[in-house]
Protein backbone atom coordinates (compact mmCIF):
# COMPACT_ATOMS: atom_id res chain seq x y z
CA UNK A 1 0.00 0.00 0.00
CA UNK A 2 1.51 2.94 -1.19
CA UNK A 3 -0.30 6.57 0.08
CA UNK A 4 1.18 9.82 -1.60
CA UNK A 5 -0.46 13.12 -1.17
CA UNK A 6 0.58 16.69 -1.97
CA UNK A 7 -2.23 18.84 -0.76
CA UNK A 8 -3.53 22.44 0.91
CA UNK A 9 -5.90 20.97 3.38
CA UNK A 10 -5.12 19.35 6.65
CA UNK A 11 -5.44 15.75 7.52
CA UNK A 12 -5.44 13.56 10.50
CA UNK A 13 -2.58 11.30 11.64
CA UNK A 14 -4.36 8.87 13.33
CA UNK A 15 -6.66 8.59 9.84
CA UNK A 16 -4.04 7.59 8.01
CA UNK A 17 -2.47 5.18 10.52
CA UNK A 18 -5.80 3.20 9.90
CA UNK A 19 -5.16 2.15 6.32
CA UNK A 20 -2.68 0.12 6.80
CA UNK A 21 -3.62 -3.40 6.76
CA UNK A 22 -1.57 -6.53 6.21
CA UNK A 23 -1.47 -10.17 8.27
CA UNK A 24 2.08 -9.51 8.09
CA UNK A 25 2.23 -6.03 9.20
CA UNK A 26 3.82 -6.42 13.12
CA UNK A 27 5.28 -2.51 13.08
CA UNK A 28 4.13 1.21 12.16
CA UNK A 29 6.29 3.83 12.89
CA UNK A 30 5.01 7.16 11.81
CA UNK A 31 6.41 11.27 12.28
CA UNK A 32 4.51 14.27 11.76
CA UNK A 33 6.19 17.28 11.78
CA UNK A 34 4.45 20.50 12.72
CA UNK A 35 4.59 24.40 12.79
CA UNK A 36 6.53 25.59 15.64
CA UNK A 37 6.57 28.94 16.86
CA UNK A 38 10.63 29.63 15.92
CA UNK A 39 11.88 33.11 15.41
CA UNK A 40 8.50 34.25 16.83
CA UNK A 41 6.43 33.56 13.23
CA UNK A 42 2.78 33.40 13.03
CA UNK A 43 2.51 31.23 10.21
CA UNK A 44 4.88 29.27 7.23
CA UNK A 45 4.10 29.37 3.54
CA UNK A 46 5.09 26.40 1.77
CA UNK A 47 5.67 26.47 -2.02
CA UNK A 48 5.79 23.60 -4.49
CA UNK A 49 6.62 22.54 -7.88
CA UNK A 50 3.15 21.61 -9.65
CA UNK A 51 4.60 18.48 -11.46
CA UNK A 52 8.31 17.62 -10.03
CA UNK A 53 7.17 17.63 -6.30
CA UNK A 54 4.54 14.94 -6.73
CA UNK A 55 7.18 13.54 -9.11
CA UNK A 56 9.54 13.42 -6.39
CA UNK A 57 7.44 11.94 -3.49
CA UNK A 58 6.58 9.26 -5.11
CA UNK A 59 10.29 7.98 -6.06
CA UNK A 60 10.57 8.96 -2.70
CA UNK A 61 7.99 6.41 -1.62
CA UNK A 62 9.35 3.72 -3.79
CA UNK A 63 12.85 3.89 -2.93
CA UNK A 64 12.27 3.65 0.74
CA UNK A 65 9.68 0.93 -0.15
CA UNK A 66 12.50 -1.34 -1.46
CA UNK A 67 14.87 -0.47 0.68
CA UNK A 68 13.08 -1.33 3.90
CA UNK A 69 10.93 -4.27 2.58
CA UNK A 70 7.76 -2.07 3.63
CA UNK A 71 4.45 -3.50 3.85
CA UNK A 72 3.24 -0.43 3.25
CA UNK A 73 4.04 3.61 3.26
CA UNK A 74 2.27 7.08 3.66
CA UNK A 75 3.83 10.30 2.97
CA UNK A 76 1.79 13.74 3.11
CA UNK A 77 3.01 17.09 2.18
CA UNK A 78 0.96 20.30 2.89
CA UNK A 79 1.56 23.73 0.61
CA UNK A 80 -0.15 27.10 1.16
CA UNK A 81 0.20 29.02 3.95
CA UNK A 82 0.27 26.95 7.45
CA UNK A 83 -0.42 28.13 11.09
CA UNK A 84 1.50 27.36 14.23
CA UNK A 85 0.40 23.97 15.94
CA UNK A 86 -0.67 22.72 11.98
CA UNK A 87 0.99 19.42 10.71
CA UNK A 88 3.48 20.27 7.36
CA UNK A 89 4.08 16.59 6.48
CA UNK A 90 3.84 13.09 8.12
CA UNK A 91 5.17 9.74 7.08
CA UNK A 92 4.63 6.72 8.07
CA UNK A 93 6.21 2.82 7.05
CA UNK A 94 4.56 -0.06 7.86
CA UNK A 95 6.55 -3.47 8.16
CA UNK A 96 7.09 -6.91 9.60
CA UNK A 97 10.13 -6.01 12.31
CA UNK A 98 10.60 -2.66 13.93
CA UNK A 99 13.46 -1.91 12.47
CA UNK A 100 12.66 -1.29 9.33
CA UNK A 101 9.78 0.63 9.63
CA UNK A 102 11.54 3.04 11.89
CA UNK A 103 14.52 3.40 10.09
CA UNK A 104 12.01 4.19 7.16
CA UNK A 105 10.47 6.58 8.79
CA UNK A 106 14.18 8.57 9.73
CA UNK A 107 15.91 7.82 6.13
CA UNK A 108 12.22 9.68 4.24
CA UNK A 109 12.46 13.17 6.22
CA UNK A 110 16.44 13.02 5.74
CA UNK A 111 15.42 12.78 2.12
CA UNK A 112 12.55 14.69 2.01
CA UNK A 113 14.70 17.91 3.57
CA UNK A 114 16.86 17.84 0.61
CA UNK A 115 15.20 15.44 -2.78
CA UNK A 116 11.76 17.25 -2.95
CA UNK A 117 11.11 20.71 -4.33
CA UNK A 118 9.64 21.99 -1.39
CA UNK A 119 10.19 25.73 -0.42
CA UNK A 120 9.54 27.52 3.46
CA UNK A 121 8.87 30.48 4.03
CA UNK A 122 8.22 32.26 7.55
CA UNK A 123 5.39 34.39 8.01
CA UNK A 124 5.91 36.91 10.87
CA UNK A 125 3.38 39.03 12.98
CA UNK A 126 4.12 42.24 11.17
CA UNK A 127 3.46 41.09 8.03
CA UNK A 128 7.04 40.29 6.80
CA UNK A 129 8.45 37.16 5.80
CA UNK A 130 11.80 35.37 5.20
CA UNK A 131 12.63 32.54 3.24
CA UNK A 132 14.46 29.89 5.58
CA UNK A 133 17.45 28.41 4.13
CA UNK A 134 18.58 24.92 3.38
CA UNK A 135 20.96 23.61 6.19
CA UNK A 136 23.92 22.31 6.36
CA UNK A 137 22.77 19.74 8.87
CA UNK A 138 19.86 18.28 6.69
CA UNK A 139 22.32 18.49 3.57
CA UNK A 140 25.14 16.09 5.51
CA UNK A 141 22.51 14.04 6.95
CA UNK A 142 20.56 13.26 3.85
CA UNK A 143 23.96 12.65 1.95
CA UNK A 144 25.16 10.23 5.06
CA UNK A 145 22.24 7.07 3.81
CA UNK B 1 12.29 28.72 -24.01
CA UNK B 2 10.07 29.06 -21.24
CA UNK B 3 12.03 29.91 -18.14
CA UNK B 4 10.43 29.28 -14.54
CA UNK B 5 11.36 30.54 -11.45
CA UNK B 6 10.34 29.10 -7.64
CA UNK B 7 10.76 30.12 -4.27
CA UNK B 8 12.94 33.00 -3.51
CA UNK B 9 14.29 32.75 -6.82
CA UNK B 10 10.64 34.04 -8.53
CA UNK B 11 10.28 36.79 -6.04
CA UNK B 12 13.68 38.35 -6.74
CA UNK B 13 12.39 38.24 -10.42
CA UNK B 14 8.94 39.84 -9.80
CA UNK B 15 7.34 37.24 -11.76
CA UNK B 16 6.60 33.22 -12.42
CA UNK B 17 7.78 32.79 -15.40
CA UNK B 18 9.77 34.12 -18.85
CA UNK B 19 9.58 33.04 -22.66
CA UNK B 20 13.27 33.85 -23.96
CA UNK B 21 14.69 32.74 -27.95
CA UNK B 22 17.97 31.79 -26.60
CA UNK B 23 21.23 33.03 -29.28
CA UNK B 24 22.73 29.40 -31.03
CA UNK B 25 25.60 29.68 -28.98
CA UNK B 26 23.80 29.56 -25.44
CA UNK B 27 23.84 25.68 -24.97
CA UNK B 28 24.08 24.99 -21.16
CA UNK B 29 22.11 26.15 -18.19
CA UNK B 30 25.62 27.94 -17.16
CA UNK B 31 25.30 29.76 -20.58
CA UNK B 32 21.98 30.84 -19.66
CA UNK B 33 22.61 32.16 -16.27
CA UNK B 34 25.30 34.12 -17.88
CA UNK B 35 23.48 35.58 -20.48
CA UNK B 36 20.51 36.28 -18.54
CA UNK B 37 22.79 37.93 -15.51
CA UNK B 38 24.56 40.11 -18.40
CA UNK B 39 20.94 41.74 -18.93
CA UNK B 40 21.33 43.55 -15.85
CA UNK B 41 18.30 43.58 -13.29
CA UNK B 42 16.25 41.61 -12.16
CA UNK B 43 18.46 38.98 -13.54
CA UNK B 44 21.83 39.84 -12.02
CA UNK B 45 20.62 40.37 -8.62
CA UNK B 46 18.66 36.92 -8.59
CA UNK B 47 21.24 34.57 -10.33
CA UNK B 48 23.87 36.55 -8.19
CA UNK B 49 24.21 33.66 -5.82
CA UNK B 50 25.13 31.13 -8.42
CA UNK B 51 26.15 28.33 -6.02
CA UNK B 52 22.60 28.31 -4.51
CA UNK B 53 20.66 27.87 -7.52
CA UNK B 54 19.21 24.68 -8.49
CA UNK B 55 17.78 23.59 -11.98
CA UNK B 56 15.42 21.69 -14.00
CA UNK B 57 15.11 20.52 -17.33
CA UNK B 58 11.56 19.90 -18.13
CA UNK B 59 10.92 18.71 -14.85
CA UNK B 60 14.13 16.57 -14.40
CA UNK B 61 16.66 17.83 -11.54
CA UNK B 62 19.94 18.80 -13.95
CA UNK B 63 22.83 19.90 -13.48
CA UNK B 64 24.68 23.34 -14.17
CA UNK B 65 26.24 21.99 -16.90
CA UNK B 66 23.72 20.45 -18.61
CA UNK B 67 22.48 20.94 -22.15
CA UNK B 68 19.18 23.17 -22.64
CA UNK B 69 19.05 21.62 -26.62
CA UNK B 70 15.86 20.48 -26.96
CA UNK B 71 14.41 21.66 -23.85
CA UNK B 72 11.39 23.34 -23.60
CA UNK B 73 11.17 24.51 -20.28
CA UNK B 74 14.00 25.38 -17.41
CA UNK B 75 13.61 25.56 -13.79
CA UNK B 76 15.62 27.84 -11.38
CA UNK B 77 15.27 27.68 -7.90
CA UNK B 78 17.12 27.77 -4.47
CA UNK B 79 17.96 24.57 -2.77
CA UNK B 80 14.73 22.94 -0.92
CA UNK B 81 13.16 23.11 2.41
CA UNK B 82 10.85 20.78 2.90
CA UNK B 83 9.80 18.17 5.41
CA UNK C 1 2.46 15.48 28.90
CA UNK C 2 2.85 12.21 30.25
CA UNK C 3 0.01 9.71 29.09
CA UNK C 4 1.51 5.94 30.34
CA UNK C 5 -1.73 3.16 29.90
CA UNK C 6 -1.32 -1.03 31.16
CA UNK C 7 -4.70 -1.96 30.00
CA UNK C 8 -6.77 -4.75 28.65
CA UNK C 9 -8.80 -2.97 26.07
CA UNK C 10 -7.83 -1.86 22.17
CA UNK C 11 -7.00 1.93 21.55
CA UNK C 12 -6.61 4.10 18.51
CA UNK C 13 -3.35 5.41 18.13
CA UNK C 14 -4.59 8.77 15.96
CA UNK C 15 -6.28 9.55 19.19
CA UNK C 16 -3.49 9.22 21.11
CA UNK C 17 -1.37 11.25 18.69
CA UNK C 18 -4.10 14.04 18.97
CA UNK C 19 -3.34 14.80 22.79
CA UNK C 20 0.43 16.36 22.15
CA UNK C 21 -0.07 19.75 22.82
CA UNK C 22 2.78 22.36 22.67
CA UNK C 23 3.43 25.88 21.06
CA UNK C 24 6.92 24.50 21.35
CA UNK C 25 5.88 21.29 19.32
CA UNK C 26 7.72 20.39 16.30
CA UNK C 27 8.22 17.03 15.77
CA UNK C 28 5.98 13.62 16.65
CA UNK C 29 7.28 10.18 16.37
CA UNK C 30 4.80 7.33 17.20
CA UNK C 31 5.18 3.34 16.87
CA UNK C 32 2.94 0.70 17.02
CA UNK C 33 3.60 -3.34 17.79
CA UNK C 34 0.61 -5.36 16.50
CA UNK C 35 0.03 -8.86 16.87
CA UNK C 36 1.28 -10.69 13.48
CA UNK C 37 0.72 -13.91 11.83
CA UNK C 38 4.03 -15.66 12.18
CA UNK C 39 4.44 -19.09 13.25
CA UNK C 40 0.84 -19.58 12.36
CA UNK C 41 -0.32 -17.73 15.22
CA UNK C 42 -4.02 -16.97 16.05
CA UNK C 43 -3.63 -14.68 19.19
CA UNK C 44 -1.05 -13.50 21.74
CA UNK C 45 -1.59 -13.76 25.37
CA UNK C 46 0.33 -10.98 27.28
CA UNK C 47 1.04 -11.36 30.89
CA UNK C 48 1.82 -8.65 33.28
CA UNK C 49 2.93 -8.33 36.91
CA UNK C 50 0.18 -6.23 38.44
CA UNK C 51 2.21 -3.36 40.35
CA UNK C 52 5.97 -3.39 38.91
CA UNK C 53 4.55 -3.45 35.11
CA UNK C 54 3.34 -0.02 35.91
CA UNK C 55 5.95 1.03 37.76
CA UNK C 56 8.63 -0.16 34.89
CA UNK C 57 6.52 2.05 32.35
CA UNK C 58 6.80 5.68 34.37
CA UNK C 59 10.18 4.97 34.71
CA UNK C 60 10.68 4.49 31.38
CA UNK C 61 9.11 7.41 30.08
CA UNK C 62 10.92 9.53 32.92
CA UNK C 63 13.97 8.41 31.59
CA UNK C 64 13.27 8.84 28.14
CA UNK C 65 12.07 12.23 28.73
CA UNK C 66 14.99 13.78 30.57
CA UNK C 67 17.22 11.98 27.61
CA UNK C 68 15.45 13.27 24.98
CA UNK C 69 14.22 16.52 26.13
CA UNK C 70 10.69 15.37 25.60
CA UNK C 71 7.73 17.70 25.50
CA UNK C 72 5.22 14.77 25.80
CA UNK C 73 5.98 11.09 25.54
CA UNK C 74 3.14 8.23 25.55
CA UNK C 75 3.31 4.47 26.32
CA UNK C 76 0.34 2.09 26.22
CA UNK C 77 0.80 -1.44 26.58
CA UNK C 78 -1.62 -4.02 26.55
CA UNK C 79 -2.59 -7.08 28.37
CA UNK C 80 -4.38 -10.68 27.90
CA UNK C 81 -5.50 -12.11 25.00
CA UNK C 82 -4.88 -10.55 21.63
CA UNK C 83 -6.37 -11.50 17.92
CA UNK C 84 -4.05 -10.92 14.59
CA UNK C 85 -3.85 -7.61 13.71
CA UNK C 86 -4.70 -6.11 16.66
CA UNK C 87 -2.34 -3.68 18.68
CA UNK C 88 -0.13 -4.46 21.27
CA UNK C 89 1.79 -1.56 22.11
CA UNK C 90 2.13 2.35 21.18
CA UNK C 91 4.71 4.86 22.17
CA UNK C 92 4.99 7.90 20.93
CA UNK C 93 7.18 10.90 21.62
CA UNK C 94 6.87 14.74 20.98
CA UNK C 95 9.65 17.26 20.71
CA UNK C 96 11.07 20.52 18.79
CA UNK C 97 12.81 18.97 16.34
CA UNK C 98 12.93 15.86 14.85
CA UNK C 99 15.88 13.74 16.03
CA UNK C 100 14.79 13.74 19.36
CA UNK C 101 11.41 12.29 18.58
CA UNK C 102 12.69 9.65 16.62
CA UNK C 103 15.74 8.77 18.98
CA UNK C 104 13.35 8.32 21.81
CA UNK C 105 10.54 5.90 20.18
CA UNK C 106 13.41 3.45 19.39
CA UNK C 107 14.73 3.87 22.69
CA UNK C 108 11.47 3.38 24.21
CA UNK C 109 10.92 0.48 22.27
CA UNK C 110 14.24 -1.26 22.86
CA UNK C 111 13.88 -0.84 26.52
CA UNK C 112 10.19 -2.07 26.97
CA UNK C 113 11.69 -5.66 25.58
CA UNK C 114 14.40 -5.57 28.75
CA UNK C 115 13.07 -3.88 31.20
CA UNK C 116 9.17 -3.85 31.67
CA UNK C 117 7.40 -7.10 32.97
CA UNK C 118 5.61 -8.63 30.46
CA UNK C 119 5.31 -11.57 29.17
CA UNK C 120 3.76 -13.05 25.77
CA UNK C 121 2.50 -16.49 24.79
CA UNK C 122 1.66 -17.25 21.57
CA UNK C 123 -1.66 -19.59 20.95
CA UNK C 124 -2.15 -21.53 18.28
CA UNK C 125 -4.95 -22.99 15.89
CA UNK C 126 -5.40 -26.18 17.48
CA UNK C 127 -5.62 -24.44 21.03
CA UNK C 128 -1.95 -25.17 22.14
CA UNK C 129 0.35 -22.14 22.72
CA UNK C 130 3.94 -21.71 23.72
CA UNK C 131 5.85 -18.65 25.56
CA UNK C 132 7.93 -16.62 23.62
CA UNK C 133 11.56 -16.77 24.41
CA UNK C 134 13.31 -13.49 24.73
CA UNK C 135 15.63 -12.79 21.49
CA UNK C 136 19.48 -12.13 22.42
CA UNK C 137 18.83 -9.89 19.87
CA UNK C 138 16.98 -7.22 21.85
CA UNK C 139 19.25 -7.96 24.51
CA UNK C 140 22.16 -6.63 23.11
CA UNK C 141 20.37 -3.59 20.78
CA UNK C 142 18.53 -2.64 24.50
CA UNK C 143 22.10 -2.83 26.54
CA UNK C 144 23.89 -0.91 23.35
CA UNK C 145 22.34 2.70 24.92
CA UNK D 1 7.71 -15.62 53.06
CA UNK D 2 5.04 -15.02 49.89
CA UNK D 3 6.63 -16.13 46.44
CA UNK D 4 4.66 -15.27 43.43
CA UNK D 5 5.16 -16.51 39.82
CA UNK D 6 4.56 -15.40 36.67
CA UNK D 7 4.36 -16.33 33.25
CA UNK D 8 6.20 -20.01 31.77
CA UNK D 9 7.72 -20.31 35.42
CA UNK D 10 3.79 -19.93 36.71
CA UNK D 11 2.66 -22.99 34.22
CA UNK D 12 5.40 -24.73 35.11
CA UNK D 13 4.50 -24.08 38.68
CA UNK D 14 1.05 -24.94 38.38
CA UNK D 15 0.14 -21.74 40.42
CA UNK D 16 0.38 -18.38 41.41
CA UNK D 17 2.45 -18.65 44.24
CA UNK D 18 3.39 -20.35 47.50
CA UNK D 19 3.46 -19.49 50.98
CA UNK D 20 6.91 -20.74 52.50
CA UNK D 21 8.56 -20.39 56.41
CA UNK D 22 12.38 -20.96 54.94
CA UNK D 23 15.32 -21.85 57.87
CA UNK D 24 17.26 -19.90 59.25
CA UNK D 25 20.32 -20.34 56.88
CA UNK D 26 18.50 -19.29 53.77
CA UNK D 27 19.25 -16.09 52.96
CA UNK D 28 19.77 -15.19 49.35
CA UNK D 29 17.61 -15.72 46.08
CA UNK D 30 19.64 -18.77 45.11
CA UNK D 31 19.67 -20.32 48.84
CA UNK D 32 15.97 -19.96 48.36
CA UNK D 33 16.29 -21.51 44.60
CA UNK D 34 18.14 -24.25 45.56
CA UNK D 35 16.10 -25.23 48.56
CA UNK D 36 13.20 -25.32 46.95
CA UNK D 37 14.43 -27.44 43.91
CA UNK D 38 15.73 -29.84 46.51
CA UNK D 39 12.11 -30.55 47.26
CA UNK D 40 11.50 -31.90 43.92
CA UNK D 41 8.20 -31.24 41.93
CA UNK D 42 7.13 -28.93 40.58
CA UNK D 43 10.37 -26.43 41.74
CA UNK D 44 12.72 -28.87 40.09
CA UNK D 45 11.41 -28.26 36.96
CA UNK D 46 10.09 -24.64 37.18
CA UNK D 47 13.41 -23.65 38.11
CA UNK D 48 15.80 -26.07 36.13
CA UNK D 49 16.94 -23.31 33.86
CA UNK D 50 18.62 -21.00 36.45
CA UNK D 51 19.84 -18.61 34.01
CA UNK D 52 16.67 -18.00 33.13
CA UNK D 53 15.16 -17.09 36.09
CA UNK D 54 14.75 -12.86 36.93
CA UNK D 55 13.77 -12.21 39.73
CA UNK D 56 11.92 -9.23 42.03
CA UNK D 57 11.64 -8.81 45.81
CA UNK D 58 9.16 -6.44 47.19
CA UNK D 59 8.37 -5.27 43.56
CA UNK D 60 12.12 -4.10 42.86
CA UNK D 61 13.98 -6.01 40.65
CA UNK D 62 17.07 -8.09 41.86
CA UNK D 63 19.94 -10.38 41.28
CA UNK D 64 20.06 -13.68 42.23
CA UNK D 65 22.80 -13.20 45.25
CA UNK D 66 19.98 -10.27 46.86
CA UNK D 67 19.32 -10.91 50.65
CA UNK D 68 16.00 -11.59 51.24
CA UNK D 69 16.42 -10.07 54.84
CA UNK D 70 12.50 -8.29 55.81
CA UNK D 71 11.28 -8.85 52.40
CA UNK D 72 7.53 -9.90 52.64
CA UNK D 73 7.60 -11.04 48.58
CA UNK D 74 9.87 -12.68 46.19
CA UNK D 75 8.59 -12.62 42.50
CA UNK D 76 10.21 -15.57 40.38
CA UNK D 77 9.52 -15.12 36.71
CA UNK D 78 11.68 -15.76 33.02
CA UNK D 79 13.34 -12.82 30.59
CA UNK D 80 10.23 -10.33 30.13
CA UNK D 81 9.24 -10.60 26.12
CA UNK D 82 7.36 -7.40 25.72
CA UNK D 83 7.03 -4.50 23.59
Amino acid sequence: MQHIALQAKAFDAGEELRKFESKRLGAIASFSGLVRSENEIRALSIEHHPVMTQKALEKLCDITTQRYHLLGVTIIHRYGTLKLGEPIVFVAAASEHRKEAMEAIIYMMDRLKTDVPLWKKEIFADGSSRWIDQKQSDVERSSSW
Amino acid sequence: MKITYFAKTRELMGRDSDSIDFPTDIHTIDDVIEYLSAKGAPYDVAFEERNSLRFALDNELAQNDASINNISELAIFPPVTGG
